[in-house]
């Protein structure tokens, strides 16, 4: 799944290492007509009421699957802006509170675009990308439920 | 066929996958094929509103959906992605 | 107006010399109840037809009238959305094509109040952040025209 | 009184800013007055509709806003930040 820049201007990735923001950015920048780049990053949140109970976070996907999916919703955003570059990365595995967990950078000549490409990304990834979350407490561990206001966050699209 | 299960799923199930000769051409006939096998899929299924499928890797909308000549069928609750 | 990010979660630079967006995200990371961060990069674009004629972009500023600006900007932000932090480094001075313009970084426990934060500030700044740009072409320089688009943006906040 | 000049307003006055003893109390007439003190001024301020005033360092809407005991008068084309 992971396409060279220079043919395709979508890439995705599923990993477990972790990324860097600033040679992602530096990849794109040396792209000609690009005048604004919108970036969002999910990092491990302490969901806990008290501080300090999360010990982790795991992160299970379906393989295949999650590639392809996520490669449509970054289809249908690119159809919709016409961004220039469209960057997904999304770690799986086993996180600790702070840890990224995913990468959306979005690029194109003007702000508008980018922000839009970026947060629908975002928006879809949510609910459409076949990934769970398993938050591992001192005491307990859960399954993060899905939320309702995500499924009705992509009916405004 | 190849079933694979996902998130709390999986861990009713007790496997991520499993291959299985299956005489269902339905999501729902299959559904109902695995609960005669085991209690496990009953307690599993339970809840159908928590129930997504994925056929050959394309989540489906309606139970009732086809699933002759699929590669795979997956079974998991909603995602929670980003 | 550089302040010191434990004490306000608002900060704004002006400043001749490029930024880091790394650092500048291990600073929001090491605070707690950050589930999502987004950052908008401005870049200098070549915004001639023909390629290659941009020699490079000039930006002037109205000092101390900007940082001012650009702080009641983001406290507007932080009104509407409450992000936990929000910063701002807008370069001045002569930059090349691709160099950073303007970094904007909103951060808050869910994506949603991120990514308004972020787009809102942009929009703002376009057209209330005093700063003027001048594009030095090959054969001759042309301030930048505002936009009437800028202007309509504001409307819709 | 300071009055400052940016952009093209700035390459027009020919000075980023100059220090002046006005008698004016608004906007206005202190546009008027330095009209009458030279030609640049008219050809800087020709358009009005492209002209933009801050009044110590504050952008103000109406250019019958007051002047009295302003320290500093900015006049500058529609801003292009970001």
């Amino acid at each position: 799944m992971k396409k060279i820049f220079r043919d395709c201007s979508i890439s995705v990735n599923i990993q477990n290492s972790d990324f860097d923001i600033n040679s992602e950015m530096d990849l794109i920048k040396s792209e000609k007509k690009i005048g604004g780049i919108t970036n969002f990053i999910g990092v491990v949140r302490d969901s806990s009421k008290e501080e300090d109970q999360l010990l982790s976070l795991e992160l299970e996907h379906y393989p295949g699957m999650t590639e392809k999916a996520i490669m449509s919703i970054c289809i249908e955003a690119k159809k919709r802006w016409k961004p220039n570059y469209i960057r997904v990365i999304h770690r799986i595995g086993i996180l600790r509170k702070g840890d990224n967990i995913v990468l959306v950078i979005t690029a194109s000549a003007h702000r508008k675009e980018a922000f839009k490409s970026a947060e629908y990304i975002m928006d879809f990834l949510k609910s459409r990308a076949p990934i769970w979350k398993k938050e591992h407490f001192k005491t307990y561990s859960k399954w993060v439920k899905s939320k309702e206001k995500d499924e009705l966050a992509l009916l405004s699209w | 066929m190849k079933i694979l299960y996902f998130s709390w799923l999986r861990e009713k199930i007790g496997v991520p996958f499993e291959e299985l000769e299956v005489t269902s051409s339905t999501v729902n006939d299959l559904i109902k094929e695995l609960i005669k096998v085991d209690q496990k899929y009953a307690l599993a299924f339970e809840d159908i509103k928590l129930l997504r499928v994925a056929v050959d890797q394309k989540v489906i909308n309606d139970l009732n959906a086809s699933i002759k000549n699929a590669k795979e069928i997956a079974f998991f609750p909603p995602m929670t992605g980003g």
